[in-house]
């Protein structure tokens, strides 16, 4: 049976900022089709929705979700974008055992030091991504890095974890230069990385400050001089670039629209709605928020801990999650992706943005689960 | 130094970018006395009463009040030794009523002014003594007018009731009377005569008419200089201040 | 009324208000060319803002104003200068961040004949030695004789002066007698408010005097004799 | 490499330019807010806005116009400054005998306004503006390769910044400008029409705003938080260079660019820092700031 | 302050409040209040618009949340804490400003705050982006739990009058004459002997400390301490919400930021979200340009030509 008669979602997301491209209203509207998609109503009973937009503060999602589970009657908590409004968020509904099926944020850490057992942690992380682009770099013998690094927890997570990769393959960390977050100009930046005689220089960033710190490399002749390897890049981030400037460059996604036919439907759906492709964190929360309602069905329950037990246990399988499991520490595996930025030349269309390259196995992208973090 | 004199500056020297405003100026302001500073436009008297009360800060020279250096003293540390001044411009504060205009000045040596946890209730016992001076500046009815609606003449009346709430020693008034009907004139002329009696007043002033009335004691500035000091008779006698100063008809001016 | 020279400013029923506040209840006065006209009253009786009106320089203001012929009640403040008027306000208006010399040359000239800076220095020597001085550090007579010859400068021929020899010495006081008489000479038109009825008895022609807002009499300079002990009931004197 | 006592040379001098690219931004910026709190003596608040819109004028005039950069560099500052007038006119004149306070915090709702309108409209992920043909290319120097678009942003910003002193500074239209704020109604009454100047000037300083948006949207993406980030700075600038003061704000806006630049060298975790902290320290040295005349 | 039957009703309501309404949107709006009538004492009674003011918001909320967070103080001593650290803060940023004034004294204070506000960013101890997170609400003396609301509320509560009282006892206080006299004429002040600029001073620390407190206070509820709390939109918002209900008037600071909290809590479901800062930045206009009293001045002015 379900509480208050009814399952309620909220979706948390930055609806204005500088994350709204990739997760924003697109993730509601994900969420939505999702719901639809099953039918609006789950044991008989309704499925609501609820939004807000997080502005990327971590008090005013944590605040709002309080409430939401406090006084609005909401079950689970999904969208979450900006990592650390996702780690207050998360805070709140740990505290208050509800479910939070995080479909953006990037951050390892809701499944290893700030792991809980009601976190459900989907589209993909910092691992993955170090994994996925950085090691086939260096095994191509580039093995002098440099660092332009968004200066908060994502960002110092990425460069940690990627440095990692690049010891483990024996190449070398030659420096590193930490932006705060939505820099404008990067040009002193791109003089460090210039003067530090790496071979290639890897943008700790995303959104904006990927798309700036790209441009500024470009202008100031760095993309002549030595590769940039953007580790975390969505597609309307990478269609916002000139080609000229992006075209060619190697990175990881989750998920990529015209991957296959399955992939290739649902996006037409999405962009019917929305206007513009789906990014990964787009797909993400449609895959999670489909399998949560399918676990309430099954359990015949809202209640967190059975449904997130039937979670973990069931395997997601759509046209997102392909080889995916929900590990026990709330982390989901399933088939990365290596693309390749297209060139000007090869684009087909404005939306022909992304070349897969090769498919990551899920258990090569992320890191095995924690001991501490094994909750079953 | 002699306790006759409340305040005596030595070689005091003020100069402004290579201007000197007040050269050399060693004054003796004798206790109980009215001490007038005349003399011609941008002679330095204002200058002096900015020196004086630390408004400005001497280029070289001493000042003593009752003997001691306060030459390096700040403007509030010297009105709280008792060397209060008026402006040129009323000084009142206009949005309090007149009976706490002076309650402020009266407030100043109860040392509680930075007591913010208690009742302002406690200064009601302010009140007696606050209406005392109102009355002896001719404000008794006034006391509870708001101070904005008071004529010019009555706010500075109240500024000087103000000021005698500080008890001050040397009171330095800057052209009292400036800006004044002929009535208000002769009503703070004779104001300032009765608060004189247990104080000392250097003021600076061009109605002569209320200098020879008052001033018991004359320094003639020019060009920054004391060009010469005295009484009314002897100062206005002479021909160099009638010359800088007075103009040829001074004795129709006086008149 | 009995002038026979031309009117240069004519006033019939002014009434000006600052906010709410009516202050001017209907004046009416003359002054014609090359008399010096002088506003006499106590403190508050309304002459400053008698002054101020005629420049549009008061909150509102109703009635009629006709300077050389044209009516201006409705004219923009700007346009009122350029009818030959300098005004010389009480609180001076000199600019702090302009030095002497800047506050002198600053009023554009309205006419052509003003008096020559030269002769300005020469009227005033004080200014000329404190010409690269920032405005406001001049001591108040000399700000005072700044803002009066700032005027003088521009050329205007209806001059409209408030207490200018406030805070002045007696011998400037004097001097700027002196100077009042050689403009009136040169045929400029003088309303003039003064507290020093002493300085502007010898060189008037006529006088209002203003109570309340109101002007309530008018003395002319034949009269003075016959009218001080009127004269004393008004101004106190 | 060249280095001097363990100084990479090269490092240094490239960081320098940097230093007095974004310095030129500064200077435009605080330029106009000096002029615009000379005159009327009010912080405009929105002038960080103002910048963002001239940016994303530029950005709109070419996708909707077709009007380039060349074009946009002369029309937009007209546009902006237009705008400016309006706002002048309609929203802070009526207030302007109330405490400048009153149009801190209207300048600042307005900023809210206009950073609220682009954020709705266009999001806050910024938009691309290509570098004119022209100018793109750079410039191989001995420490560092000088795009030619950032040369430009140099001498651009000088020419105007220079040229503004002097008008303010050193003639007869300057003098009525300074005196005009301290004593409007004795100018008035001195035959000068003020209100039409106060307007113009207000709309001048606005547009000075709108010019630095332009310059800025090929190099900063144009993104309706760019004013509100560096509007701070310039502030701190303004304080520095001494509120009100024409040349103080052109050399600190300069100087504080270089500044920022060696701190981005030698201790970069400063960077953002620094401006403030030279900010308390001249305070306290020289409370009216580097160029102010004490109040 | 009288104990009039309309404060008596106020506090009954006040009371019985949590009842009706969420609790933590109502100890938002005590704490956000609190912070409004700290920085009205500045603005309202002293003259001084401190443009900075979030920083005392931000670093009592970081200080309480750090030390609730690592050693394991009770929340009397860790919000004790954070209301000293602010104090000690305004009592610095203070000292450097109030030798400035008007808009001088905005912009100094607005500067000083965002040299705070980076400080904050880089810190080690302050989380960065993420600020600090899950902090534990405690038990109150060792005894009381309040990680239950209602407890929580009648604390916050108990909180929010201390500081109430407070204001309006420096207000009406012998302090407070000095500084009413300072405000309306600074050199006659001076001249009476009074070292304006130490009681400008001291009215700043008093408001910095109370703005700590009210931090230190929102950290609790909200368990979490963020940059939202130093950023320069903070004191932008308390300057609106002092504005909006009232500046000078007692109960304005109040009416503003229960107003106002009510006006972003109501947007911040959907849609709306995206208007805030549009809404936000209307009210500032349309409140300067027409309501310069705020909500309780105008009310009092309109009682005042009635009923007297
Ligand atoms: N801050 C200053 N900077 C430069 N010069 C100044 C300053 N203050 C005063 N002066 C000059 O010093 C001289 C003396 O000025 P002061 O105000 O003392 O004259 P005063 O005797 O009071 O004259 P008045 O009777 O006209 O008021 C004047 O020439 C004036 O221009
Ligand atoms: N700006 C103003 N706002 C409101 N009231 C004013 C203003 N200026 C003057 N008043 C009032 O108008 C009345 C007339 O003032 P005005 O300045 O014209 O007097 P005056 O005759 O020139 O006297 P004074 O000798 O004081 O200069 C006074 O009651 C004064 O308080
Ligand atoms: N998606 C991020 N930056 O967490
Ligand atoms: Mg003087
Ligand atoms: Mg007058």
């Amino acid at each position: 049976d379900l509480s208050d008669d009814k399952v309620k979602i909220g979706v948390l997301a930055d609806m204005g900022g500088v994350y709204a491209d990739v997760c924003g209203k697109g993730c509601l509207t994900a969420v939505e089709m999702a719901v639809e998609d099953f039918g609006g109503s789950v044991l008989g009973k309704k499925i609501e929705i609820v939004s807000a937009d997080d502005q990327n503060k971590p008090d005013v999602g944590s605040a709002i979700v309080r409430e939401w589970i406090e006084s609005k009657e909401v079950d689970v908590v999904t969208g979450l974008v900006a990592s650390s409004v996702t780690g207050a968020v998360t805070k709140v509904t740990t505290d208050n055992k509800k479910i939070a099926l995080i479909a953006a944020s990037a951050s390892n850490a809701f499944t290893t030091k700030a792991c809980s057992p009601y976190n459900a942690h989907w589209t993909y992380n910092v691992v993955a991504l170090a994994n996925g682009t950085v090691k086939p770099i260096v095994q191509q013998g580039k093995k002098k890095w440099f660092f332009i690094t968004a200066d908060y927890a994502f960002g110092h997570a990425l460069e940690g974890i990627a440095s990692k990769v690049i010891k483990a393959e024996g190449g070398e960390v030659v420096g590193a230069v930490r932006a705060p977050l939505g820099t404008t100009d990067f040009s002193s930046y791109i003089l460090q990385a210039q003067a530090s005689g790496a071979e290639v220089v890897g943008l700790a960033n995303a959104g904006a400050d990927f798309v700036n710190s790209l441009k500024t490399a470009a202008e100031f002749g760095l993309t002549e001089m030595m590769d940039v390897a953007g580790l975390l890049v969505f597609t309307p981030n990478a269609k916002s670039l000139d080609p000229a400037i992006a075209g060619g460059m190697l990175t990881t996604t989750g998920f990529y629209w015209d991957r296959d036919e399955e992939s290739r439907e649902w996006s037409a759906r999405f962009k019917e709605r929305q206007g513009v492709i789906p990014a990964m964190p787009h797909a993400g929360a449609y895959s999670a928020t489909m399998h949560y309602l399918n676990a309430v069905k099954a359990a015949g329950t809202d209640d967190s801990d059975t449904v997130m037990k039937l979670m973990k246990s069931t395997k997601p399988d759509d046209f997102f999650a392909k080889n995916a499991t929900l590990r026990s520490d709330g982390r989901m595996v399933h088939d990365m992706y290596l693309v390749r930025i297209t060139k000007g030349s090869e684009r087909k269309s404005e939306d022909d943005i992304f070349k897969i390259e090769s498919v990551i196995p899920g258990d090569k992208a992320f890191a095995p689960v924690l001991p501490a973090c094994d909750f079953k | 130094m002699s306790a006759d004199y409340v305040l005596e500056t030595q070689n005091l020297i003020k100069e402004f970018k290579g201007f000197t405003a007040v050269d050399d100026v060693s004054l003796k302001i004798q206790r109980g006395n009215i001490h007038a500073l005349i003399g011609p436009n941008g002679a330095g008297k204002t200058t002096v009463f900015n020196l004086l009360t630390k408004f400005l800060t001497p280029t070289s020279g001493t000042i003593l009040f009752n003997g001691n250096d306060i030459t390096s003293m700040q403007s509030a540390a010297i009105a709280r030794k008792g060397v209060v001044r008026s402006f040129q411009i009323s000084a009142v504060f206009p949005h309090l009523s007149v009976l706490e205009n002076v309650r402020v000045a009266l407030q100043r040596k109860e040392g509680n002014s930075f007591h913010f946890w208690k009742s302002d209730k406690i200064l009601d016992k302010l009140d007696d003594r606050a209406v005392e001076l109102l009355e002896s500046v001719g404000l008794g009815d006034f006391a509870d007018a708001k101070t904005v609606d008071l004529s010019y003449g009555r706010k500075r009346a109240l500024e000087i009731a103000t000021t005698l709430a500080l008890e001050p020693e040397l009171m330095l008034l800057d052209e009292p009377t400036q800006g004044m009907g002929h009535e208000d004139v002769d009503v703070v002329a004779n104001l300032i005569k009765r608060v004189s009696k247990d104080r000392t007043i250097l003021m600076v002033e061009h109605n002569l008419h209320v200098v020879s009335k008052l001033a018991d004691q004359i320094t003639v500035l020019q060009r920054g200089a004391i060009l010469t000091e005295g009484n009314y008779e002897t100062v206005s006698a002479d021909p160099r201040v009638q010359e800088a100063y007075l103009g040829v008809a001074a004795d129709e001016v006086h008149a | 009324m009995s002038t026979t020279r031309p009117e240069k400013i004519r006033i019939n029923d002014l009434h000006a208000f600052y906010g709410e506040s009516h202050i001017l209840h209907g004046i009416d006065m003359s002054v014609g060319q090359g008399e010096l006209v002088t506003l006499l009253g106590r403190n508050g009786a309304g002459r400053s803002t008698t002054l101020k009106a005629i420049m549009s320089m008061v909150g509102r203001r109703t009635g009629s104003i006709v300077i050389n012929g044209t009516e201006t009640i409705n004219m923009p403040a700007h346009k009122i200068a350029h009818l030959g008027m300098g005004f010389c306000p009480e609180e001076r208006g000199i600019f702090s961040s302009l030095n002497v010399e800047e506050n002198l040359m600053l009023p554009p000239a309205v006419r052509s004949d003003g008096v020559s800076v030269e002769e300005i220095y020469e009227m005033f020597p004080n200014l000329a030695e404190r010409r690269y001085s920032q405005g406001t550090r001049l001591s108040g007579g000399e700000q005072q004789m700044l803002a009066l010859a700032r005027i003088l400068r521009t050329g205007a021929n209806i001059l409209l002066l408030d207490e200018i020899t406030e805070g002045l010495a007696p011998v400037i006081v004097q001097k700027l007698a002196e100077v009042l008489m050689q403009l009136k000479e040169r045929g400029l038109t003088i309303l003039l408010v003064e507290q020093n009825f002493r300085f502007a008895a010898p060189i008037a022609d006529r006088h209002y005097v203003m109570e309340h807002g109101h002007i309530v009499e008018e003395v002319h300079a034949h009269e003075l004799e016959a009218k001080t002990e009127l004269l004393n009931t008004y101004l106190g004197v | 490499m060249a280095t001097f006592m363990g100084i990479n040379l090269f490092g240094l001098f490239g960081q320098l330019l940097v230093g007095l690219i974004n310095g030129s931004f500064y200077a435009l910026l605080s330029l106009g807010l000096a002029i615009i709190f000379g005159l009327l003596k009010i912080i405009n608040f929105a002038q960080g806005a103002i910048y963002m819109l001239g940016a994303f004028a530029a950005y709109l005039a070419l996708q909707y116009f077709g009007i380039g950069y060349w074009a946009a560099l002369i029309v937009v500052p007209l546009v902006v400054g237009l705008l400016g007038v309006l706002m002048e006119r309609f929203l802070i004149r009526p207030i302007a005998n109330e405490d400048h306070l009153y149009s801190l915090l209207l300048t600042f709702g307005v900023a809210l306004v206009l950073q609220g309108m682009f954020t709705h409209m266009f999001g806050s992920s910024g938009l691309s503006y290509a570098i004119p043909d022209a100018l793109k290319g750079g410039n191989k120097l001995p420490f560092m390769y000088l795009p030619n678009y950032r040369a430009w942003i140099i001498v651009a910003s000088l020419i105007v910044c220079v040229g503004t002193w002097w008008m303010i500074e050193k003639t007869k239209l300057g003098a009525y400008l300074r005196a005009g704020t301290e004593n409007p109604a004795l100018m008035q009454a001195f035959g000068i029409n003020v209100p039409l100047m106060v307007t113009l000037t207000f709309g001048f300083g606005v547009a000075l705003a709108g010019f630095a948006g332009v310059m800025a949207a090929p190099v900063y993406s144009v993104s309706p938080d760019m004013g509100s980030n560096i509007l701070i700075v310039v502030f701190a600038i303004v304080v520095i260079g001494g509120m009100g003061s024409i040349g103080g704000a052109i050399i600190t806006g300069l100087g504080m660019g270089i500044v920022e630049g060696l701190t981005k060298y030698f201790y970069p975790e400063a960077s953002n820092t620094v401006i403030f902290l030279v900010m308390v320290i001249v305070l306290l040295i020289k409370p009216a700031g580097l160029f102010g005349k004490e109040a | 302050m009288k104990i009039s039957k309309f404060n008596i009703v106020l506090l009954g309501l006040a009371l019985v409040a949590p009842f009706v309404f969420y609790p933590v949107l109502l100890m938002k709006v005590l704490c956000f209040a609190l912070f409004a009538c700290a920085f009205n004492l500045l603005l309202g009674f002293v003259g001084l618009l401190s443009f900075g003011h979030a920083v005392f918001l931000g670093t009592g909320g970081y200080v309480t949340g750090y030390l609730m967070m690592n050693t394991g103080l009770t929340p009397e001593l860790g919000i004790l804490a954070g209301t000293v650290a602010s104090g000690l803060l305004g009592a610095i940023y203070g000292k450097l400003s109030v030798k400035r004034e008007g808009i001088y004294f905005a912009m100094v204070t607005l500067a000083l705050a965002q040299l705070m506000f980076f400080v904050f960013l880089q810190a080690p101890f302050t989380g960065g982006e993420d600020g600090l997170q899950g902090i534990p609400r405690g038990y109150l003396l060792g005894l009381i739990d309040l990680s239950d609301n209602l407890n929580m509320y009648y604390f916050v509560l108990a909180i929010f009058l201390f500081g109430f009282w407070l204001i309006n006892r420096t207000v009406h206080s012998p302090f407070g004459q000095i500084l009413k006299a300072i405000r309306d004429n600074e050199p006659r002040a001076t001249s009476l002997g009074y070292n304006v600029n130490d009681y400008k001073w001291a009215a700043f620390v008093i408001s910095a400390a109370l703005a700590g407190l009210a931090g230190s206070t929102k950290t609790l509820v909200f368990q979490l301490a963020s940059l939202t709390d130093v950023h320069w939109h903070m004191s932008g918002e308390v300057v609106l919400m002092t504005l909006l209900g009232g500046m000078g008037t007692i109960f304005g600071p109040v009416v503003g930021a229960a107003v106002v909290v009510g006006i972003q809590n109501f947007l911040s479901g959907g849609e709306l979200g995206n208007y805030v800062h549009i809404i936000m930045g209307l009210i500032f206009i349309v409140c300067v340009l027409a309501f310069r009293s705020g909500i309780v001045g105008e009310i009092q002015k309109v009682v005042k030509r009635n009923f007297s």
